[in-house]
């Protein structure tokens, strides 16, 4: 049997990668993808609490289809307004999309 | 014993056959290969420019739309396993649930977004 | 008797026995075991995938009023073979610049992905498969490795032709995924399970009669989610030359060919199970395990044949018109359909069989009907007003 | 060490090899089917949990719909995929840094957590993990309201982006 | 149905609605008004099956409707939602169901519907008519509304917050429905966003009712932290509001349930306008004329004394508490009685006789007299809208008048402008004056009358000063009420434009004639037993039906003569003075009353500019941007930025050019202006930057609360 532990570690691990391309990427379209990650690493962490608690009590997996629909509302919004950003400005480097400081 | 594993097993075989068919294949075929014969096929014309073109929205749209829609069904599906011991209720909520989203595809179809043109 | 009746079961006890003499643990055995027999069955669905390429060629000859491979063997019963001996031995060529992992994967991953497919088909009452019990949801999984080894084929390529058609043939796929899904959920509804072996047991009544236009819905989704003609966006021969497989040759092109023919039976004999009752035909499936998986691939052929008829008749449709179709006509009547039916279940739950099934199946007819009646009055209003005349155009002046 | 262990560590390892990869790969497309690798370990874990619907939902949802979302949002974005400019920003360390710092302390958490000593129960022998979800998903006492608000999030995400992608000429 | 099922259902056609328009109905005007008034119809349909089931039950404040569903799952527990008809709700919603209904077929005539578009109009900016050729002979017409179908999507939502807020049995839906109305009352006040006044008091209401609304939260969160329950059923069990009151909150001696019934509190002071935080209501008078104005009259504002209302057996637990509500109540009362005397604005001197009643009732709660806030919160509800309405079709008839003669320069909202429009627009006339009256509480006809003396019987029995600064805030109601119709209505037309005036069209004045119906017949359902005459006539059945939502039945107050006399001398002399006052005078000069003081409101927005705005504008500036965000923020990211052009520049900066240059003598202005052009170039505006920050901070959070605070 593969201890809890090692689900949590594993998912935090998951976790930090996805931060670390959140942070650290240049490109939009990379963060987003890290963000994906960090997302999984979330459902993981659900579903071996569900696991490891009571079973009959679903609501692990409930916040987990949850997650997939937040998930999914997410990158299509993220990756529209990337498309949109792009089209505007030529440019899908989040260093050069600074618009924020004016 | 999960029966995952068996789906395990399955995936496994099926990598190994065609894996199997294309080494067979690498093993057997002839290897005389020159640069034009390497040549990008375009109907005996030479390629110009990036292959890698831009693309337009739509796909994106139409991506998006089977997203959303996707998700949905995820939704309906625990919905439809327990229809016939829930009754009415559960019913109603399941046709609200789509008619919500119908909205979504009557409005993005209104606005002229689910044209390829 | 025994072995008539429940071959695998045998077989596997049989087997168990010569390895548990070698001394072999239990677990190891049995894992020994499935696996033997995934890989039996696979390889008998790859010489199957063989006698497809003759059926194949066999039908379209007829339909084109000629005769087909008739030199080889009877009937030509040995071109298929000569064929793969050719597939074996022509040099394979790698286009410049292509991205090679990615160009080597995907026609491995097209294959894998209609193999993986028989896990969960119940071939005998004996013999369920894999029975998960999210089987219908496995299908469109296994149908998203399909996707994705086309977009993988045509963005490796370094080809401008296997790049469009990939993407044309992706966003076919994934646009008539949603009426597919929508329309799986009505078999679900009735087994109150999602399981395929569930599905198939639960079909006292054959669903195409309580659903028959959720069967039709089905078809052409199938058909779509094929790339077979008329949906074919993916090959095109016409303007895209072949599509996303226009750079592949010899065996890596037989694995997309091979992969498309079984791919087309394998949705023949889904449409036979989620509707037609699978391997059940009055009882006879109980007699032997045999005679069940002969029902099932004889309605899977059935299935499939129609899939050909219909590749060999129709023209292919132009892009725009097939994403049209889709989401302004399949998609809202596949919901309307799913809702309709969720209804009519939940409101003749306690009426007797017969008006249940004539309740189901004449909701189905009225769904059917009034959608063809509006799709018939919008497109007149559209042609009206296209071309000047009628109603719609002095409307809109 | 049990074989299940060695499956676990041999998936997860390769999960996360292919999330590093994500990450850290110069070309988009190629980070993008990595990203599918890394979906799919994590689908193989959720089959390890015996959360079958999970494991399946993951591939339709995400190897499905969400790469192709990603992959089709690469292809618009063509110019800066052939642009092998540094792939990573300058503040690159410090953020390597606090990914770092952000797993030990999750560790850390993990390590002092009683509850982590839990062991896996065996399931009833009638339980239906896809029928329970169902009933917790349209029960009016359990999660009705969460199902209706999903579909409307949905909604409001399928109008927004597609308002905000659609090129309006 | 069940009412319970009615019940969850009337919130819901308004919000459908303005789904409905905003996504689909935005082009066509006519279906978009179709579905909103629909909408509006649904839920006083479903409200008056509820509140006709509501009368039919016995006792029902003791078994009122309710029904509640699991919403969020609290670990192990759920924090339910849910509705509640008690007596109380069932009479708000009764108000607010024919009110708003009012409003939406009301707006049809005002926004001109059916009008051509006009010449020049602007979405954003009021219409400004049309011209159209007649009879061969071209003239101004007043033109649609540019913005007609958003108008009817905004008040859709807000109708969805209104009920949302009535309906609900706990704090928390009712602060969503509290939000819903906030953000309404902001897009709405906004609605001509193309005047900048308008921009400015969209801005400056949202801003002050946000001020109230942090407070709540605050009671809110600090309500729910002591008892772990926001259901009103819940706390207002013996157990719990007895643990509310024993222990102390440690603030300035108050009681946990004085200090969060005094956080809630000023949340009601900012939506309810009271002071100090009734400076947005005159101004949101900048919306649609008669519409939004009613809003924030009748309807909105109503919500402020609602919740206090709903809150009162928590309130009352604390005298000091309850002390500082009937002070602010009665200051108020008779604060915005006097400013009202000194406008000339027709809407502006509504806008504060609004304040003015609320503080009437908030003064009534103060001091115990529950029945007697409810009563008049109805009442007063029915008359000032019907005042409003009439307002807006006064102002209707005058710009009518205005398109006549040309002169767009001429105020039609000015009463100096106007003069005996009784004879141009008589309807109005006569449901302004029955409003009028009812105002000022006309003995025994109007149900102003009832509400407003019992009001002043209460005071009377039990706190003195309270009574008499009503009862002055009384006479000085009706003595501008009195000003206002003389000015308005009767006399001679003062100007071409009001010659020309014209009664408006029958979606405008068929609300006034309904509401004018309950302006004169809902007093009757309260009058007091031992009212001399009338008394026992009918049953008081207020006093019975309202009563039941306490534990508590509450005592009839015995019938004195004083508050009685007191409250006919104050109406009938304000009434008659006013007349007297204003009969002859013609302009604003002839005015006696044009103080200075009372002109300015006295001059409250000029002290909160210079003690507020302008230190929080310089604070903002000089602290918070150029130290906090350039100095610190940019510091700190500058810091951690690996060693490359950053750092190098942020030393050159900060000490190569200071230094440098202020050794070799250039100017420290120059020094300052270059090293903020260079920061602001280098170091702003990268969201992963900003991430990275929250980061720092959380994990820094996160060890502190660790180690030091779990711990221990």
């Amino acid at each position: 049997m593969v201890p809890l532990s090692w689900y949590l570690i594993f998912s935090a691990a998951l976790f930090s990668i996805g931060l670390f391309g959140v942070l650290s990427r240049r490109n939009l379209i990379a963060i987003l993808l890290g963000i994906e990650l960090m997302l999984n690493s979330v459902n993981v962490n659900l579903a071996a609490f569900w696991r490891y608690g009571d079973v009959t009590n679903i609501t692990g997996q409930v916040f987990a289809v949850i997650v997939f629909a937040v998930a999914a509302a997410e990158v299509s919004v993220g990756l529209a307004l990337v498309i949109s950003v792009y089209r505007k400005r030529n440019t899908v480097i989040a260093d050069e999309i600074d618009m924020l400081k004016f | 014993m999960s029966s995952w594993v068996y789906i395990g097993l399955f995936l496994l075989v099926g990598l190994i056959i065609p894996v199997g068919a294309i080494v067979a294949a690498w093993v057997l075929a002839p290897k005389k290969s020159n640069p034009i014969k390497q040549t990008t096929y375009e109907c005996g014309i030479e390629t110009v420019g990036d292959s890698w073109v831009q693309f337009k929205a739509q796909y994106y749209i139409f991506a998006l739309v089977f997203l959303i829609f996707d998700v949905e069904t995820v939704f309906l599906f625990p919905w439809a396993v327990k229809l016939n011991s829930l009754g009415m209720f559960a019913v109603i909520e399941g046709i609200v649930f789509i008619l919500i989203l119908i909205v979504g595809l009557v409005y993005t179809w209104r606005k002229g977004m689910l044209e390829w043109v | 008797m025994d072995f008539l009746k429940d071959p695998l079961k045998v077989a596997a006890d049989w087997l168990l026995g010569i390895f548990s003499g070698w001394g072999m643990p239990d677990l190891w055995a049995q894992v020994l075991i499935g696996f033997l027999g995934i890989f039996i069955l696979v390889a008998l669905l790859m010489v199957l995938d063989i006698f497809l390429v003759w059926i194949e060629r066999k039908v379209v000859s007829r339909f084109q009023s000629r005769i087909g491979p008739n030199r080889l063997g009877p009937f030509g019963l040995i071109q298929p073979f000569a064929d793969i001996i050719k597939l074996l031995i022509k040099e394979d060529t790698t286009p410049e610049g292509a991205d090679r992992t990615l160009y080597n994967l995907a026609p491995i991953l097209s294959m894998m992905s209609v193999l993986i497919l028989w896990a969960v088909v119940p071939l005998a009452p004996s013999i369920l498969g894999v029975d998960l019990n999210i089987g219908v949801l496995y299908i469109i999984a296994a149908g998203a490795i399909g996707t994705l080894s086309i977009i993988m084929a045509g963005w490796s390529s370094n080809n401008k032709y296997s790049l469009i058609g990939a993407f044309r043939e992706a966003a076919v796929m994934l646009s008539f995924e949603i009426p597919m899904l929508t329309v799986m959920l009505i078999p679900t509804i009735f087994a109150g399970s999602m399981g395929i072996g569930a599905i198939t047991q639960a079909q006292d009544t054959w669903n195409f009669f309580l659903a028959p236009l959720a069967a039709v819905i089905f078809l052409i989704a199938a058909i779509a989610e094929l790339g077979r003609s008329p949906f074919d966006m993916g090959e095109a021969e016409s303007e895209l030359v072949s599509g996303y497989n226009i750079e592949y040759s010899g065996m890596k092109f037989g694995m997309f060919y091979a992969g498309e023919l079984l791919h087309a039976f394998t949705f023949g004999g889904f449409w036979a199970i989620l509707f037609f009752g699978g391997y059940r035909f009055f009882g006879l499936e109980q007699v032997s395990a045999f005679l069940a998986i002969a029902i099932l691939f004889f309605k899977a052929f059935i299935g499939y044949w129609i899939i050909m008829w219909v590749k060999y008749t129709l023209l292919r449709i132009r892009i725009d018109h097939m994403l049209a179709f889709n989401w302004k006509f399949l998609t809202p009547v596949a919901f309307v359909l799913l809702m309709t039916t969720a209804l009519m279940n939940a409101l003749l739950a306690d009426a007797s069989n017969w008006l249940y099934i004539g309740g189901m199946f004449l909701s189905n007819i009225l769904v059917a009907w009034i959608s063809l009646e509006v799709a018939r009055s919008a497109s007149r209003w559209e042609r009206e007003r296209v071309e000047g005349t009628g109603y719609a155009a002095r409307r809109t002046e | 060490m049990t074989v299940d262990q060695i499956i676990f560590l041999v998936i997860a390892a390769g999960t996360l090899i292919a999330a590093f990869r994500v990450v850290t790969t110069g070309n988009l497309i190629h980070a993008a089917f990595w990203l599918i690798a890394a979906l799919f370990g994590v689908a193989a874990i959720f089959a390890i949990l015996h959360a079958s619907f999970l494991a399946v939902v993951q591939v339709v949802v995400y190897i499905g719909a969400i790469s192709m979302l990603f992959i089709f949002a690469v292809m618009l974005t063509r110019k800066d995929m052939r642009d092998q400019g540094p792939q990573l920003n300058r503040n690159w360390g410090f953020g390597a840094f606090l990914a770092a710092l952000a797993f030990a302390g999750l560790v850390f958490l993990v390590h002092g957590w009683s509850g982590v000593a839990k062991t896996a129960s065996a399931f009833p022998s009638d339980f239906d993990a896809v029928g329970a979800l169902g009933n917790a998903l349209v029960s009016p006492d359990a999660y009705v309201l969460p199902f209706e608000v999903a579909s409307v999030l949905l909604v409001a995400a399928l109008i927004g982006a597609v308002y905000v992608a659609y090129n309006r000429k | 149905m069940s009412t319970e099922t009615i019940i969850w259902l009337i919130p819901l056609p308004p919000a459908l609605a303005f789904f409905l328009i905003v996504l689909f109905t935005n082009r066509n005007k006519a279906l978009s008004h179709t579905i909103a008034i629909g909408a509006a119809l649904l839920s006083w349909l479903g409200s008056m099956i509820v509140f006709a089931r509501a009368l039919g039950v016995e006792r029902l404040g003791e078994r009122p409707f309710t029904s509640s569903i699991n919403w969020l799952a609290t670990g192990d527990t759920w924090f339910k939602i849910g509705v509640l008809v008690d007596p109380l709700t069932a009479l708000t919603l009764f108000f607010v169901a024919w009110t708003v209904l009012m409003i939406f077929i009301y707006s049809v005539g005002y926004h001109n519907f059916g009008q051509p578009e006009g010449d020049h109009d602007h979405k954003g900016l009021p219409p400004h008519g049309a011209t159209v050729e007649e009879h061969g002979s071209k003239h101004v017409v007043p033109s649609v509304e540019p913005m007609y179908s958003r108008f009817f999507a905004f008040i859709g939502l807000f109708a969805f917050g209104m009920f949302t807020l009535v309906v609900s049995d706990n704090l928390l839906t009712l602060f969503v429905g509290w939000e819903i109305m906030g953000l309404c009352s902001y897009l709405l006040i906004g609605f001509w966003y193309g005047k900048k006044s308008a921009r400015d008091a969209a801005v400056k209401a949202f801003m002050t009712t946000r001020i109230g609304d942090v407070f709540m939260l605050l009671g809110i969160a600090y309500l729910y932290s002591v008892t772990g329950a926001l259901s009103f059923r819940e706390i207002f069990t013996e157990t719990t509001l007895h643990t509310l009151q024993i222990i102390p909150s440690g603030v300035l001696g108050f009681s946990t349930a004085g200090l969060i019934g005094l956080l809630l509190f000023i949340g009601t002071v900012g939506k309810s306008a009271q002071f100090p935080l009734h400076v947005w209501l005159p101004d949101a008078m900048e919306g649609p004329t008669p519409v939004s104005a009613m809003i924030h009259a009748a309807t909105m504002v109503s919500a402020g004394v609602y919740t206090v209302i709903r809150m009162f057996p928590l309130l009352s637990l604390d005298t000091q508490t309850m002390s500082v509500i009937a002070f602010i109540g009665a200051f108020t009362a008779l604060f915005a009685a006097t400013i009202a005397l000194a406008q000339n604005d027709i809407k502006r001197v509504l806008a504060y006789s609004t304040i003015s009643q609320l503080g009437f009732m908030i003064a009534a709660l103060g001091i115990g007299a529950y029945i007697a806030a409810v009563f008049h919160l109805i009442t007063h509800a029915f008359f000032k809208a019907l005042l409003f309405l009439g307002s807006g079709s006064v102002i209707h008839g005058m710009e009518h008048g205005v398109f006549h003669t040309g002169k767009h320069e001429v105020d039609p909202q000015d009463m100096f402008n106007m003069g005996g429009l009784k004879n141009k627009m008589p309807i109005t006339f006569w449901t302004f004056l029955i409003g009028g009256f009812a105002l000022s509480g006309f003995p025994i006809v109007t149900a102003g009358f009832w509400s407003k003396d019992e009001i002043l019987a209460d005071a009377f029995a039990h706190n003195l000063p309270v009574f008499l600064t009503l009862a002055v805030a009384a006479f000085l109601t009706a003595f501008y009420t009195m000003r206002q119709i003389t000015l308005t209505f009767l006399g001679e037309p003062r100007t071409e434009e009001a010659r020309h005036a014209h009664e408006t069209p029958w979606t405008m004045t068929i609300p006034l004639i309904i509401l004018s119906v309950f302006a004169i017949g809902f007093g009757w359902i309260g009058i007091p037993e031992h009212f001399p005459l009338l008394g026992g006539l009918v049953p008081n059945w207020l006093h019975e039906f309202v009563g039941g939502t306490l534990a508590e039945h509450p005592e009839a107050v015995e019938f004195s003569w004083t508050p009685l006399l007191t409250s006919l001398v104050v109406a009938l002399g304000g009434l008659g003075l006013g007349y007297l006052f204003y009969r002859n005078v013609n302009s604003p000069a002839e005015d006696k009353l044009q103080l200075g003081f009372l002109k300015n409101k006295y001059y409250v927005d000029e002290i909160y500019n210079a003690v507020f705005v302008k230190p929080a504008i310089w604070f903002a500036d000089k602290v918070v941007y150029q130290i906090m965000d350039k100095g610190f923020i940019d510091g700190i990211l500058h810091l951690f930025g690996p060693g490359t052009q950053g750092i190098g520049d942020g030393i050159r900066n900060y000490f190569d050019l200071p230094f440098i240059n202020r050794f070799l003598g250039d100017g420290s202005a120059n020094v300052t202006y270059f090293s903020g052009e260079k920061l602001r170039v280098i170091q702003t505006g990268r969201i992963q930057q900003y991430l990275m920050l929250a980061l720092i901070l959380f994990l820094a959070i996160g060890a502190i609360l660790y180690f030091f605070v779990f711990s221990v």
